[in-house]
């Protein structure tokens, strides 16, 4: 009990981060909480399944500070949630991948599309694009499935045409081997402001105990550095914190990751975020109005530099 | 199940002991229909004021209010979303189910005729019940694909198992003497089966076909929820994804709503199809 | 002494409709008596015993024992059930001490007294044997030695022996004449052969049927003991007479509820 | 010898051990489907075996083993508590039953898993949430069964008990459990298989711990084998508990006779 | 005619254990002949009749049925069951016309037939009632008719009056022998009760138990037609004779078989 965090009898804190099914994006969070520990604060680490969850245990004060996908922050500050975004996951590694001799969103017209639920990016980026690009309006038939990956097997089984993939699963399907697989629209380059993943904070958090915050994120600025600089310091990331990962695949990865520049907490702006914000209003996603500075502290990240 | 079940039942569990003195009170006029109705909205009253209550005081992001989950329940049954959504799970849980039976009842009537079968498939049955099937979702589709088909399986698969292992428990609880004595009079096989297994052991088949319609249900939005999210599961996903705890739960009011009219209509069934049975036997589920 | 007073009872149905099980029942019984019961199926024998047994409730009339109104099971009391009742799970001594267990008595005690019944009925050698692995008579057995274990002083038997083949039923009805000659009990003993009811009985109770009543009460003037042999007696004429009375008045009722037989 | 004909069916045969011999059969007809399928996610079962032998000497399966059992033991017990006290609630009064009986039903056909956030809301995403999610699988489907268990005990048992001044309690412990011990136990066995279930189904969509998180992430990764390595992990523990739960009903319902005894 | 010839019999318990349920049975039953047959239980009196009926396979012998060795239920023979074996979900006229419809009789001769049974049992009004609406005495007069039905000229009965109360009892036999009396039947009649087999019976079969054997053969040398008056067949000096003859015996083999009675 007693808020979000506490304080030691010496001055540090004892709080949680929620992290969602941890990947290779979330590595340096991970890192970040090691650093964090070394400087004698409690941190504990708490694994969920799903967004939801994250947000409804920062609204309640039991997470300190959680990093996903940027909507569903947005969907709970506008139902008055006391969170705050603070810093960048990871930029826009979205692109819709499809069968070879895919190239158009016109190709696409009735045919099967891989998409998350509604509500989340790759959805709204995909429907986004659909509704400009698609000519004819003709819009693709949208089939949806939970997970990148799995996305990524019903392309490479042949049950959808095309589907927004995430970096790691667009090697994955090229390592396969199988048939050619054209990328058809590539979300970094065409919504370069869009950040569908943050990390977020509880407000109560952010003012009560505003030094670890920051300390926090100066050390998340740290490693994307350190991951910048190198792309095998990402690969030793992921080796000690998910063991389990094939580290062939991961070398890959990681080269695309750094070489796209997509590890830079600090990459949030007042302007990316009111484009950010705007983009998910005008997919639907919240209601128009929202202002930049009500839902993100970009004080943390500014500091850090 | 007799007389003293009967009049415990009668005369409700206030008395602890049974003895002539209060009896002798003037019989009771004959108990009201329905009697169990003000019970079950005193349970319906607690329940939903514990809800409001917490949901008021606590209530987080995914947590709506008991009214607010009322009035959405009332929205969603007006919108045109719903219904398609109906549609579509529904199309899976009907033809998944109708497999169901279909294999379920003969599969257990043959392991229920045939003992040394059973045994050896007693253990798949076993594992059928207990697996997890959440886990092998994703295996399934990666083999039969994102389409109806898959649906249609996992429907199956949850509830084959409860209609199964019913229609063998109902064979098995046929008196054997029946079978002789329709031996005695020259029975083939088939009219075996046709004549006495199946008409015996209709009633625990009627009790699986119940069960089995509760587990088709969970079967239906379960699959939807995790990997083809399309109709109520999709409404399900949609309506958490973008937080709106009201009609979330108002969705899954509905498909509890639609289980227990299933089950309802399977017991309607059950008292229509069995009633020489009534107090014969003591079943495994009411 | 067992008094029952204008005794009426009805049953409500599953249905809903009331069933008249008892109509203005009198009864005297006498200390140390042997009464026997007969009616056809269904007139509501077992409703009188329970009722005396203060195992159900009815609606009119009263019942005494020894003068004091009955309003439930009392320790002076026991009863055999028709179809055993036995606990299938329990051994035939922890059956046989049931009775005493439920009464309090002290685990040393309760089993001295439940093995020397077992005894008594010949069971010696079963005492750790199941019901389950027990022919019919011997289940039967447990149940009268469980009822007699309580010491009662009035001893309600509900067609005991009715599931228990011939041979077997000679040697029990011995074996309860026995008892009942040694303890001076008072017996109500439903049956529904009327051998049984004569061989046993002080006097038959003859019931009839819808609504349940007392048609008449026939006494038994054969001498005591007969226990001892059953062969001889069952040739006398007297109770050859007795049983062709019996079976006269009893088939009439009988003729009366079935007035449609087929007339071949 | 002029037996008819159908009998020789009936002569004797010597038992064989059925389980293992089917279970044979079925690695075997994995096995060969596996190789011919040649697909990843359906890989065969020396494949699967190797990853998990490959899990236990790494020694990683052990500690999410043991944290999946801790809570399917604290909430296969409160199940099995509650399971008891309320069915037989159910069972004796009629009035607990009226207010109880539909909503049980309610609760034993919903899909557990949409009350994972209520959960999470009211537990967080503890141990607390991950127990209530395996109580929510196992428990209603026991309340039924003992239940209607409690209400099917032969009324002459109870009325022989009254006869000899029984009271209540001790009509209850000493002839209503013991008569109601086979079918409650036929549901108590049902509820352990539901527990198994709902403990991973917990650990997959609340709180990535246990063996949840090793499926989880193998699903991720699409890695079949490891997926259903865990998932015969998973069956072996709920064909251990169902078979520790049999040993128990063979001690306490040892009385039925055989042809009686199963669900 | 049936021939039963050194027919032996074992059983395979559940643990595996052999029963010798039958051994060296030799048995001789005329056309026309009413055979009753008595034992302790578990004596292999059903098994006998069960493999006469052709539904169970045994270890030795063989069994001819007017010359023709047995190896299955056959159309000449029918069988009426101990414990009725109707079909609960079946209408009395259903039950009736089962062995009929089981021979590929058509709906119509079928239920003309069955309705002629059910008339001749007695059971007019109850054509559309189901077996758990009916007293037990109905509910056997229903599976006798079944039996008939079929037009069997061998008609086999395991203990079908065991169930059914004493009065009852007695108007079943009646009609049971006026049937055979009309209709020349060969029956095999087990019981368990002495006065039955020896007033239907024209030979008394005695048989012991472990293993199952024929230990006498007593013939009833009573007139027929004995259904006239029952009751004063019972009190002549000859019946009695037979009856207590037969008593000892069965007396003596009860008491070998239970040789530790408690000595009381
Ligand atoms: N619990 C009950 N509910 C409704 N009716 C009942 C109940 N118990 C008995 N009856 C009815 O009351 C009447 C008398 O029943 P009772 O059991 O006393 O008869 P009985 O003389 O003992 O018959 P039997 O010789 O068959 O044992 C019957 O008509 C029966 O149907
Ligand atoms: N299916 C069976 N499996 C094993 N043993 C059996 C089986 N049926 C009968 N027996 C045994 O065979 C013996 C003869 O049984 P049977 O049923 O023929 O006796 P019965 O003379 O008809 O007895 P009752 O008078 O009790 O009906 C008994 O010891 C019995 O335990
Ligand atoms: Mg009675
Ligand atoms: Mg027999």
């Amino acid at each position: 009990g007693g808020g979000v965090a506490t304080t030691n009898p010496d001055g540090t804190r004892s709080f949680t981060v929620a992290v969602i099914e941890p990947d290779i994006t979330t590595v340096p969070i991970l890192a970040a909480v090691d650093d964090l520990r070394r400087a004698g604060h409690r941190v504990e680490i708490v694994e969920l399944a799903e967004p939801e969850l994250a947000m409804e245990g920062l609204a309640r004060g039991d997470y300190a500070i959680s990093a996903e996908a940027t909507s569903p922050a947005l969907i709970a500050i506008e139902q008055d949630a006391p969170i705050k975004i603070i810093a960048d996951v990871i930029g826009n590694q979205w692109a819709v991948y499809g069968k070879p001799g895919i190239s158009t969103c016109d190709d696409l017209g009735g045919r099967p599309f891989g998409i998350f639920s509604e509500g989340a990016v790759a959805t709204a980026m995909a429907k986004d694009w659909a509704r400009a690009q698609c000519k004819g309006g003709r819009q693709p038939e949208y089939l949806t499935i939970g997970g990148s990956n799995v996305r990524a097997q019903a392309l490479l089984a042949g049950q959808i045409d095309a589907t927004p993939l995430e970096v790691s699963d667009v090697v994955a399907l090229e390592s396969s081997g199988k048939s050619k697989f054209s990328q058809v629209v590539d979300f970094g380059k065409s919504l370069p402001d869009l950040h569908p993943q943050t990390v977020y904070a509880n407000t109560e958090f952010l003012t009560e105990h505003r030094e670890v915050a920051q300390e926090f994120i100066t050390a998340l600025v740290r490693r994307h550095a350190a991951i910048n600089a190198d792309a095998k310091y990402l690969v030793d990331l992921v080796a000690k914190y998910l063991p389990e990962e094939k580290p062939a695949d991961m070398a890959k990865i990681a080269e695309r990751y750094v070489s796209s520049g997509l590890f830079n907490a600090g990459a949030l702006t007042e302007a990316n975020v009111q484009g950010t914000i705007d983009f998910f209003a005008r997919a639907g996603v919240i209601k128009p109005g929202m202002k930049a500075k009500d839902v993100a502290d970009l004080s943390f990240i500014q500091a850090a530099k | 199940m007799t007389t003293a079940t009967t009049h415990r039942r009668a005369r409700g569990a206030a008395t602890t002991r049974t003895g002539p003195v209060e009896a002798r009170r003037p019989c009771p006029p004959r108990r009201l229909l329905g009697a169990n109705l003000p019970y079950q909205l005193l349970t319906f009253a607690v329940f939903a004021v514990a809800w409001e209550a917490y949901a008021t005081v606590w209530g987080g992001l995914l947590l709506p209010t008991f009214t607010e989950t009322v009035g959405a329940t009332f929205q969603l049954l007006g919108t045109a979303e719903l219904w398609q959504a109906m549609y579509v799970s529904n199309q899976a849980l009907v033809i998944g189910f109708a497999i169901a039976v279909v294999i379920g009842v003969p599969l257990g009537i043959v392991l229920g005729r045939f003992r040394a079968l059973e045994r050896f498939a007693d253990v798949y049955l076993n594992i059928l019940l207990v697996t997890p099937m959440a886990a092998i979702i994703p295996l399934l589709m990666m083999s039969v694909g994102f389409g109806l088909a898959s649906r249609v399986i996992l429907v199956a698969v949850f509830s084959i198992v409860m209609v199964v292992v019913n229609s063998r428990t109902g064979v098995r609880q046929v008196d054997p003497s029946l079978i002789e004595m329709a031996r005695s009079f020259g029975a083939t096989e088939r009219q075996i089966w046709t004549r006495i297994l199946f008409p015996g052991a209709l009633p625990a088949i009627m009790t699986g076909i119940r069960l089995g319609v509760g587990r088709a249900v969970t079967g239906m939005v379960l699959v939807e929820l995790l990997m083809v999210s399309a109709a109520l599961g999709g409404l399900i996903l949609e309506y958490r994804g973008l937080f709106r705890a009201p009609m979330l739960y108002g969705t899954i009011v509905i498909i509890v709503a639609e289980a227990l009219l299933l089950i309802s209509l399977a017991r309607w069934g059950e008292h229509r199809l069995t009633r020489w049975s009534k107090a014969t036997t003591a079943r495994s589920t009411r | 002494m067992i008094e029952v007073r204008g005794l009426g009872k009805s049953y409500i149905g599953q249905d809903g409709g009331v069933v008249q099980a008892l109509q203005d029942v009198d009864l005297t019984v006498a200390d140390n008596e042997f009464l026997t019961v007969l009616g056809p199926s269904g007139c509501g024998k077992t409703t009188l015993l329970k009722a005396i047994a203060g195992l159900i409730p009815w609606n009119e009339g009263d019942i005494f024992i020894d003068g004091s109104p009955v309003r439930g099971p009392g320790p002076e009391r026991s009863m055999v059930f028709q179809n055993f009742a036995l606990l299938p799970w329990a051994t035939v001594l922890e059956n046989v001490a049931f009775g005493l267990q439920m009464r309090g008595v002290g685990k040393t005690e309760r089993i001295e007294r439940a093995r020397a019944l077992i005894e008594t009925v010949g069971l010696g050698e079963f005492e750790t044997k199941r019901p389950g692995e027990l022919s019919g008579g011997m289940q039967q057995r447990v149940g009268i030695a469980r009822a007699l274990a309580v010491q009662p002083s009035v001893l309600l038997m509900d067609e005991p022996f009715g599931a228990v083949d011939e041979q077997t039923r000679r040697l029990l009805q011995e074996e309860l004449l026995s008892i009942w000659e040694e303890h001076r009990l008072t017996v109500v003993f439903i049956t529904h052969s009327m051998e049984e009811a004569v061989l046993l009985g002080d006097r038959v109770v003859l019931m009839s049927a819808r609504p349940g009543r007392i048609s008449e009460i026939v006494p038994v003037p054969l001498t005591r003991p007969r226990s001892s042999d059953v062969g001889a007696l069952e040739r006398s004429g007297k109770y050859v007479e007795i049983t062709a009375y019996l079976w006269d008045r009893l088939r009439d009722m009988h003729e009366e509820r079935r007035p449609a037989k087929a007339g071949r | 010898m002029s037996a008819p004909a159908a009998a020789r069916r009936r002569l004797p045969r010597r038992r064989v051990p059925a389980g293992p011999i089917s279970l044979l059969a079925g690695a075997i007809v994995w096995e060969l489907i596996g190789h011919l399928a040649g697909a990843s996610f359906f890989p065969p079962l020396s494949t699967v075996i190797g990853r998990l032998a490959g899990m236990v000497t790494s020694g990683e399966i052990f500690a999410s083993l043991a944290d999946s059992l801790l809570n399917l033991v604290l909430g296969f017990a409160v199940s099995l508590a509650g399971g008891l006290l309320v069915g037989v609630a159910m069972g004796r009064f009629r009035k607990v039953e009226a207010a109880l009986g539909v909503y049980v039903y309610a609760l034993l056909t919903a899909p557990s898993l949409v009350f994972a956030p209520i959960f999470f809301s009211l537990l967080g995403e503890g141990r607390g949430s991950i127990v209530a999610v395996v109580v929510m699988y196992a428990m209603f489907v026991m309340i039924i069964n003992t239940a209607s268990a409690i209400q099917s005990v032969p009324g002459h048992l109870v009325e022989m008990a009254r006869s000899y001044g029984a009271s209540e309690t001790q009509i209850l412990l000493r002839v209503m459990l013991p008569a109601a011990a086979p079918m409650i136990m036929a549901g108590v066995r049902l509820g352990v298989g539901r527990a198994v279930t709902g403990m991973i189904n917990g650990e997959m969509f609340i709180a990535v711990v246990g063996l949840g998180r090793i499926v989880t992430q193998a699903g991720g990764r699409f890695d079949g084998a490891g997926v259903l390595a865990i998932l015969l992990v998973i069956i072996a523990v709920a064909l251990g508990a169902v078979a520790l739960v049999q040993a128990v009903d063979r001690k306490i319902t040892g009385w039925v006779p055989q042809t009686s005894r199963g669900h």
